[in-house]
């Protein structure tokens, strides 16, 4: 913890919006609420993958200089992550699309956006 | 070979492709999904047959120009053919099930069940982790969709709470992938896992919530409500996809991921696992809907599964076989019954006799409830042996204790849901009907459950031993089914002695005349079959299993051979005594008695082979460790099925409510497995101590104890067949006592007691069997006067009861005698005095019977009957042909089981003279006993003849009646509550104290079973808590704080 | 009350497993053996500029399939999910009022964002972007269209054939890689080109070209499946 | 002379002197039973003339076969325990049948009778019967458990189940009589002799007025008389038995008579003492007292 | 008990198939009495008749309040046992029947049936004038007046009542005309069996049983 840089500010921050995706999945009574909570988790975690990748002081990993063409390694942050982000992206938007139309499918059947409402099945 | 990428990319061209087809093609649609499914079975199939047959190397799938772990890579082994193959099956075959369902759902829905498919095979192949992350997202997604097949607010909000926590789920999943990522730099699992990594916190947490991810995909308790409603509330194939290719793949997951985790880790999933096996058993027991009960069944077995493979460090290079053979059975039963279920489409249970209008459905509902239960000859049979075995040699016995009360809570309410089946009086006038497209999936999964079993048993060492025939001849009945009984029966009974005539040869004394009890006491009590008409079917195939589990028991050389017959004979005397008439909760609480003792056995035989070379029957007679708990459980195993007293309260219902030629069956012979199983353990392990109270004393006790209570409860019995079921319990008493007393009197006793109990038992129900049959009441107060009518029944039940009662001169007498001899020799007085007592009592009881239902007044209803069926009476007289000949001649019974005793015990032996038997302390002589007692009866009888010759023949009422005259014949006929002042003075020992103990026992755990599913509260948020804290709870106790 | 204290505590708990992470959280001095092996390499093995394009496309290839098709699920289970009442509701529609600037607007501004997207994506192994943000890119043209015109004429079955088309050439291509290549999803089916031109790297611009499309359209689908339900409120 | 034919002869000697001793005893315990209550009382021979008179009744009706043959069980079966127990000791003729079989074989054959007439009586469809055999088997099982003790006991003391070696054992002198040597097996077999004899306070199977005379209570005629030559055998067979197990058997007829008669008196000096018990009153109390001394017998036998 | 007991009625056998119940009929036998003759050897019989007088095994049925007087037999006052007097409980083993005193018709319905439910040779004793003439009750409605017009009757014993001395004289009686072989009144019911039963039913207005009552 010596030197604080973006890095651990990032991470915190991708933290502490998971945290906040919890809490809000875990407390927020309306449906629409634990999707938006759904989706700062899903933030939250995408964060925290940049993060991962993230090394201080380099480029990106794209090769559009000649520069940057030999010894790659030293000179650019890492692609996979920023590649995983993207799946991850694109799986969190597929999710929430289908979460919406869930929750808007539950609104058709009760006119209602509480979570409390839908306890049909249980024990 | 197919290249297994292949899999993946026909899945999704042919969903791709899907969008191409108009909205009014779904047929097209179908059709190709169904044919890609079909391909990537096939494919998958192909790998496995090879990997069996022709031992081929692991195939590696290199995606790209480059090798991992710069791409990612899949691979295709055994194990993964094996997943992949059950994977692409259920997909097909569910698809094929759920045909019209889909169709009617439009093609996207295809898609979804092409994607799901792709999504698990890719899962179970990849070999890295964050594709297996995508692969399992698309699979989620998939069901998620697939869930809302049928709409409605059950299915939608039970998505919207399974979308809502694998959202979570997956996150964490990808924030432990990230992590780790962070750490080794690398996704490829085999990479990271060459890689020495630096035990940073950082990593251990990352890959904590890597498998704790992967453990909530398989739901472990109490974080799995959102599991359970969608097993509650989607469409039954859906479930059986989620419950059999979903949890397959995600099982698989785990045992390709556990190297990750550290040991202490691993541990801590299979207590996770095991808890979650037992308490969704548990919770299961309440349940009353099919699909959630089911729902609970397959968490728990996955549950099961996730212990083995986190204890796989354990058990060793077996995790594989138990993992697979408990695997398959579940995937195939769970399929199945999820299928039938959606045929069925009952809420609750009790609605399920339904299922009696389609007797395929209902035969292969049953095939799938014994492959889930483990029950021979399934796969999941083989599993449980394996495992217990395996956990008793690494001295795991809470594990051992836990894998057998979850099984057994499973067997509680599958077997509850199978008797409503079956039996429940619930009428529901609509006449199932199966769609071809439905039936031929479920008959492929019922006949790879037998193939599977098959497959299984070859792969063990020692259970390729098991000798089929029998088992096979008994399947075989089920194919000529149609037949009328006459040629069923006669092929049973030809099958019966031709197989008893091959092989008795071969069987050493003892074996010879158990056997002989089995066998030939099966053929005497199947003659009385001739007695039906039709074609009464279900009868053969079980009746057969039943005796060739018996045959089984006598003819076992190792433990496994052994618990193999006893299971099998289990199931078939459970379809025999369900068939009765009101003994769906007999028959349940047998079948529960029974596993229950089965499980106690498997145990004993775990603890025994424990540092043992082998399983052979004779590693009993050779064990160090803890022998008297083996002994203890095998006993008590043992003893549920000769009923002893604790143990009995399913016999009296079970063989009163049995047919007339099943109540001896079950009555006469089956008991006898349970003094076999004695004889056998007393044999190899001689007398056993708890301290310094021997085993041999404590039994003798219980067996005292059950011949006393049997007997008095007999005595206060109305059910004329109750009362001879109680009987038995007392005679088996009488043989639990005789082989405690560890000696060749006891044990002679003991063994002629087992034959004559089979002979006038057998006897006895029959008759009696006989003459409910005319009178269609088993209520013996209802009866009355019948000698008239039955005159053959009456003189078996008079021979029977003075047989049983042991009054000279029949052979009752010898078991009595010998009895005492033995126990003054002995010197276990207090004992012999209460079974002379409880001997007592059951002139008690005989005397009701014969009184009851013979003599006294006959009622009007009863005038017209006939004696009982012709073919009901022939095997009676064929025993009383052998009653009469051991009365006359006792040594041609006696001689031959003390030579064979002789071996065992050679002190005290019986010195015969003719047929005068003397032993150090008395002597007997039956035939003169024989010919004294004909002779003066004779006489007597010539001179009372000679007095009363004119003796005036009179009716009924024509007694001095108090000057009056008597008005009915019922209330004439003192038969109710015949032992009144008895009772008045005793009847306090025969309060139902253990009946009730056991209702106890089953309302506690249902009521337990009751509280816990209350945490299931149906809101979403809830389940996410109990995911959290499930969360929380685990790394605080796998990393003892933060 | 005793809920939410609860869900406090959980959190709170939470928040320590991930201190604890934090804590032990250093940042990175320098890449990972395989992305070490991606930055030295990648110029050669794929001939991509864009490394990310290059990880994404080809050496990852299986996770972007994946991830296509977890878009194509949603869209497809989204389409059956809400068939059901589009049938039985499809009469009484409500007209949304719409303002005639923002829709005059909207024609002029779709064809430009378009056309963005389909550069975004044809260069996308160059430039930073790709199939997916060019998708994206041409959605929102759709969906701007669908916010700012009364009755957009959104053709389902088009944007489903494209769909299709696109995910199965992209599936043949994989398979072309097995037969005339390395591997499934090998671009070197076809010459890496010149390094760093609009022709390099193989397969991958193609491969880009159609998850742009399959993406655009999978979107759009979604966003107007969503609409026309919306419509029937 | 053929041994067997011998022997049978003998046996039917022992038969009619049992007989003609029982149906005397009979008539003189009752004429005792009579002065107790300041009577005069019958004259002795009167079972006699019982018996002639229910032979010369003229008519008899048949409730069926098991009534028809009831009378001959319950005969059979006295005549039988009779000729199974070793009667005169250290006289080989009048060993009877005793060959056959030991105690156990006297103690379960005692059913055999007893069985037989129970279904005889039940054959009559009257409620009484049944509700005398409910009564007697009741009881039955009561009194069993201290005698089946006692018996346990002398076995244990003796180390046989052989009567004459029991009856052997206790010769030379009075005090070598199991009555002396095991008097707590000797108290319990005594009390259960009380019932075993069917005398007050353990009638109530054959309470006359309640239910007439219970299980006979349709048997008349030849059939009585069958039953009454029973009841004057089956009493006096017991009392062997018990003579020889407590009070050192007898060696010749005079002794028997003696020790036999004085034994009866026993039960006779009971039966006119006490009341009548109820079933349930009597079985508790054979489960209470009684058992008690018989399991400390054993105990004793055991240890001691 | 009602009437609708000796009424026919239906009953249905364990398979459903109707069964008609005629209860007097059925369960009962329906042979009317023979008469018996003694045995042709006279020693024989009057050996027999020696011992049938010395056993009199009465049936303890109190029909009448002369029951009260039979009881003093038993006592040690009078002790009938030493004649050979015994009272036994059920008619089937009972020689002498003592009607004591006045018979309601309702009695002598039990009584009739009881008497021919007792095995021949049987007795039959009347009490009392009630017996012989209806004594004080000659006009009763509910009384007989003459029992042999219903029974075959052996011995009167005069008296209202007669003590007991009276009745042991009666015995004593009843015992000479049996040694004397006169006492076959059982006999004489069979010989004039219509007679007796057309007497019985027409004072016994409900007879509710088989003619002969074995």
């Amino acid at each position: 913890m010596q030197n604080i840089g973006i890095e651990q500010i990032s991470l915190a921050v991708g933290f502490i919006l998971l945290l906040i995706g919890i809490w809000g999945m875990l407390s927020q009574k309306n449906i629409l609420k634990i999707i938006v909570s759904f989706t700062i988790f899903e933030t939250g975690l995408n964060v925290i993958l940049v993060v991962i990748g993230y090394i201080r002081n380099k480029t990106a990993p794209i090769l559009d200089t000649t520069e940057l063409q030999t010894n790659t390694a030293e000179k650019i942050v890492d692609p996979i992550p920023q590649a995983l982000v993207l799946t991850s992206i694109v799986i969190g938007l597929g999710v929430t699309a289908l979460l919406l139309v869930y929750a808007l499918k539950m609104h058709k059947e009760k006119k209602s956006l509480l979570i409390n409402d839908y306890k049909d099945t249980k024990w | 070979m197919v290249d297994p990428i292949y899999i993946v990319a026909v899945l999704l061209g042919i969903s791709f492709s899907l969008g191409f087809i108009g909205k009014k093609s779904e047929n097209i649609a179908g059709i190709l999904s169904l044919l890609a499914l079909g391909f990537t079975t096939l494919v998958s199939a192909q790998w496995f047959y090879n990997f069996v047959t022709a031992d081929i190397e692991t195939y590696h799938i290199f995606t790209t120009a480059f090798k991992p772990p710069f791409s990612i890579n899949l691979m295709m082994g055994k194990e993964e053919a094996l997943f992949t193959m059950m994977i692409n099956a259920i997909g097909l075959f569910g698809g094929l099930y759920m045909f019209d369902r889909l169709k009617a759902a439009g093609k996207n829905s295809f898609i979804a069940l092409l994607m799901l498919i792709m999504g698990l095979n890719v899962v179970v192949m990849t070999r890295d982790l964050f594709n297996l992350f995508v692969f399992l997202e698309i699979s989620s997604i998939a069901v998620a969709g697939l869930i809302v097949l049928t709409q409605n607010t059950k299915s939608i909000s039970a998505g919207f709470k399974f979308m809502i926590a694998t959202g979570i789920i997956s996150g964490l999943l990808l924030l432990g992938i990230a992590f780790i990522y962070n750490y080794a730099g690398s996704l490829n699992i085999d990479h990271i896992l060459t890689q020495n990594l630096e035990a940073a916190k950082g990593l251990s947490i990352a890959i904590f919530f890597l498998m704790i991810a992967i453990v909530l995909e398989m739901k472990p308790f109490p974080a799995n409500g959102w599991g359970l409603d969608v097993y509650s509330s989607a469409e039954s194939g859906v479930s059986s996809l989620l419950s059999s290719a979903y949890a397959t793949a995600t099982v698989f997951v785990l045992m390709k991921l556990l190297p990750f985790a550290p040991e202490n880790l691993q541990f801590l999933i299979a207590a996770i696992g095991i808890i979650t096996f037992v308490f969704s058993n548990l919770m299961g027991m309440r349940q009353d809907n099919p699909n959630r009960m089911l729902g609970y069944s397959s968490i728990s077995q996955i549950g099961l599964l996730a212990a083995v493979i986190g204890i796989s460090s354990v058990i060793g290079e077996y995790t594989y076989f138990i993992v697979i053979s408990i695997l398959i059975s579940h995937f195939l039963a769970k399929s199945g019954l999820f299928w039938i279920a959606g045929i069925v489409k009952q809420e609750s249970i009790k609605n399920w006799s339904v299922l009696r209008s389609n007797k395929l459905l209902l035969v292969l509902f049953g095939v799938f409830i014994f492959a889930l239960t483990g029950l021979p000859p399934f796969p999941g049979f083989f599993g449980k042996w394996e495992l217990v075995m395996h956990l008793a040699e690494t001295k795991n016995f809470i594990w051992i204790f836990a894998v057998l009360i979850g099984s057994f809570f499973e067997v509680v309410y599958m077997f509850r849901w199978l008797g409503y089946a079956v039996k429940n009086d619930i009428i529901i006038e609509t006449k199932l009907k199966a769609k071809i497209h439905q039936i031929i999936p479920l008959l492929l999964f019922a006949a790879a459950a037998f193939g599977a079993g098959y497959y299984v048993s070859s792969e063990h060492p020692y259970a390729s031993l098991i000798n089929y025939l029998p088992l096979a001849v008994a399947l075989g009945f089920a194919f000529i089914e149609f037949l009328p009984v006459f040629i069923k029966n006669t092929l049973a009974i030809a099958a019966m002695a031709a197989y008893f005539y091959f092989n008795y040869e071969s069987y050493n004394e003892l074996q010879v005349i158990f056997a002989a009890i089995f066998i030939i006491g099966g053929i005497l009590t199947l003659i009385a079959g001739y007695a039906y008409k039709g074609k009464r079917q279900g009868f053969y195939p079980f009746a057969l299993m039943m005796f060739a589990g018996l045959i089984g028991l006598v003819e076992a050389t190792t433990t496994l051979e052994f618990f193999f017959a006893w299971e099998l004979m289990t199931i078939g005397s459970y379809f025999l005594i369900l068939r009765g008439k009101k003994s769906i909760k007999h028959a349940l609480s047998y079948i529960l008695f029974s596993i229950g003792g089965a499980y106690l056995i498997l145990a004993g035989f775990g603890l025994a082979a424990i540092g043992k070379p082998d399983i052979s029957i004779g590693i009993l007679s050779n064990i160090e460790l803890y022998a008297p708990w083996i002994f203890g459980l095998l006993a008590i195993g043992f003893m549920t099925k000769t009923a002893s007293i604790g143990l009995h309260i399913w016999l009296p219902g079970a063989h009163a409510e049995a047919e007339a030629d099943v109540s001896p069956m079950v009555s006469a012979i089956l008991l006898k497995a349970g003094v076999f199983g004695l004889i056998m353990l007393f044999l190899a392990m001689g007398e056993q101590f708890i301290g310094n109270i021997s085993f041999a004393y404590i039994l003798s006790w219980v067996g005292v104890i059950t011949a006393l209570m049997g007997n008095m409860m007999a005595a206060f019995q109305e059910d004329a067949k109750r009362l001879l079921a109680y009987s038995s319990i007392g005679a088996l008493g009488y043989v639990l006592f005789g082989l405690s007393l560890m000696s060749h009197l006891g044990w002679l006793t003991a063994i002629s007691f087992s034959v004559t109990h089979f002979m006038f038992k057998a006897l006895l129900f029959l008759a009696i069997g006989g003459v409910v049959w005319r009178l269609k009441t088993k209520d013996m107060y209802k009866m009355g006067g019948l000698i008239k009518k039955m005159p053959f029944s009456f003189i078996s039940v008079l021979i029977g009861i003075i047989v049983l009662a042991g009054v000279p001169p029949l052979t009752g007498f010898a078991g009595k005698w010998l009895f005492f001899q033995a126990v003054v020799e002995k010197q276990w007085f207090l004992q012999g005095a209460v079974l002379f007592f409880s001997g007592i009592i059951a002139f008690l009881y005989c005397f009701r019977l014969i009184h009851s239902i013979f003599l006294g007044q006959p009622k009007d209803e009863h005038r017209n009957v006939k004696e009982a069926p012709f073919w009901i009476l022939v095997p009676q007289y064929a025993i009383l042909m052998v009653i009469m000949l051991f009365s006359m001649l006792p040594n041609s019974l006696l001689k031959p089981i003390g030579d064979m005793l002789m071996p065992y015990f050679p002190d005290g032996a019986i010195t015969w003279d003719g047929q005068m038997a003397t032993t150090a302390l008395g002597y007997w002589n039956g035939k003169t006993v024989m010919f004294i007692v004909v002779g003066v009866f004779a006489i007597v009888f010539g001179w009372l003849v000679f007095m009363n010759r004119n003796a005036k023949k009179v009716k009924q009422f024509n007694i001095g009646y108090a000057a009056e005259r008597p008005f009915l014949p019922e209330t004439t006929h003192y038969a109710f509550n015949f032992f009144a002042p008895y009772k008045k003075a005793i009847g306090f020992l025969v309060a139902p104290g253990i009946t009730n103990f056991w209702h106890r026992v089953d309302e506690g755990a249902h009521s337990v079973s009751d509280k816990f599913t209350k945490i299931y509260n149906g809101n979403a948020q809830s389940y996410l808590i109990h995911i959290v804290a499930f969360i929380l709870v685990i790394y605080l106790i796998s990393f003892g704080g933060f | 009350m005793l809920r939410n204290s609860l869900i406090l505590i959980l959190i709170l708990g939470l928040a320590a497993i991930m201190l604890s992470i934090f804590v032990d959280y250093t940042p990175k001095e320098k890449l990972g053996p395989v992305a070490e092996h991606y930055a030295n390499n990648g110029k050669e093995e794929v001939g991509a500029a864009n490394l990310v394009t290059a990880v994404v496309v080809t050496y990852r290839g299986l996770d972007t399939l994946g991830e296509v098709s977890i878009l194509f699920l949603s869209a497809a289970i989204i389409g059956f999910f809400l068939k059901i009442r589009n049938e039985e509701h499809s009469k009484n529609q409500i007209v949304i009022r719409y303002s005639e600037i923002l829709g005059t607007g909207a024609k002029i501004l779709v064809p430009i964002i378009i056309l963005l997207g389909a550069y975004v994506f044809i260069n996308g192994h160059l430039t930073p972007g790709g199939g997916f943000q060019g998708g994206a890119i041409i959605a929102s043209a759709f969906v701007l269209m669908l916010i700012a015109l009364p009755r957009p004429a959104l053709n389902h079955r088009v944007l489903s054939i494209i769909e299709s088309f696109s995910g199965l050439s992209y599936v043949i291509i994989g398979l072309l890689g097995v037969f005339l290549a390395a591997g499934f999803l090998d671009n070197q089916i076809m010459s890496l080109g010149t390094f760093g031109t609009i022709l390099s790297a193989g397969a991958v611009p193609v491969i880009y070209i159609l998850i742009g499309l399959k993406v655009g359209t999978e979107l759009t689908g979604i966003i107007g499946n969503l609409k026309e339900i919306q419509n029937e409120e | 002379m053929d041994p067997l034919i011998k022997q049978i002869l003998f046996a039917l000697l022992t038969i009619f002197i049992v007989l003609n001793y029982g149906l005397i005893v009979q008539g003189i315990v009752r004429k005792i039973g009579a002065r107790v209550g300041r009577r005069y009382g019958i004259p002795f021979y009167q079972p006699y003339i019982d018996i002639i008179k229910n032979y010369s009744k003229r008519t008899r009706i048949s409730h069926g076969i098991m009534y028809y043959i009831a009378p001959v069980f319950r005969l059979t079966g006295g005549i039988g325990l009779l000729l199974f127990i070793p009667v005169i000791f250290g006289n080989n003729m009048f060993q009877n049948f005793s060959f056959s079989g030991d105690l156990l074989l006297i103690l379960y054959f005692q059913f055999f009778g007893v069985l037989g007439m129970a279904l005889g009586a039940a054959e009559s469809g009257h409620p009484n019967s049944a509700i005398g055999v409910s009564r007697g088997l009741s009881q039955v099982t009561a009194y069993e458990l201290p005698l089946t003790l006692g018996v346990l006991s002398l076995a244990v003391q003796y180390n046989t189940l052989n009567v004459s070696e029991i009856v052997a054992a206790q010769q030379g002198g009075i005090l070598n009589w199991s009555f002396f040597t095991n008097p707590l097996a000797s108290i319990a077999l005594l009390l259960a002799f009380l019932a075993a004899m069917g005398r007050s306070p353990f009638d109530v199977v054959l309470a006359p007025q309640e239910i007439p005379i219970g299980p006979p209570t349709e048997f008349h005629s030849g059939f009585l008389g069958v039953l009454q030559l029973n009841r004057a055998i089956f009493p006096i067979a017991k009392l062997i038995l018990f003579m020889n197990l407590l009070f050192g058997g007898a060696t010749n007829w005079g002794e028997l008579i003696i020790k036999t008669f004085f034994i009866y008196m026993w039960s006779v000096f009971v039966g006119v003492a006490f009341p009548r018990f109820r079933v349930d009153q009597s079985v508790r109390w054979y489960l209470g007292v009684p058992l008690i001394i018989g399991v400390a017998a054993v105990v004793v036998s055991k240890f001691f | 008990m009602s009437k609708e007991h000796t009424e026919k009625r239906i009953v249905y056998s364990p398979e459903g198939d109707p069964i008609e119940v005629n209860p007097l009929q059925d369960y009962f036998c329906e042979d009317l009495p023979e008469v018996h003759k003694a045995s042709s050897i006279a020693i024989l019989e009057n050996f027999r008749n020696w011992a049938r007088s010395r056993s009199l095994w009465v049936l303890g049925f109190g029909t009448g309040c002369g029951a009260i007087e039979m009881r003093p037999l038993m006592t040690p006052k009078f002790d009938a046992y030493r004649y050979g007097i015994q009272w036994r409980p059920t008619p089937r083993q009972a020689d002498v029947f003592v009607v004591s005193g006045y018979l309601s018709v309702k009695t002598l319905k039990r009584v009739i049936r009881t008497y021919e439910q007792m095995q021949g040779p049987k007795y039959v004793m009347a009490l009392g004038s009630c017996t012989i003439n209806g004594g004080m009750y000659w006009d009763s409605y509910n009384t007989i007046n003459r029992l042999d017009y219903y029974l075959p009757v052996d011995v009167y014993v005069a008296g209202c009542m007669p003590r007991p001395e009276a009745l042991l004289a009666g015995f004593d009686q009843l015992k000479k005309i049996i040694r004397e072989g006169r006492g076959e009144g059982y006999n004489k019911y069979a010989e004039e069996f219509a007679w007796y039963k057309a007497n019985q039913k027409k004072i016994i207005k409900d007879w509710d049983m088989p003619d002969y009552n074995w």
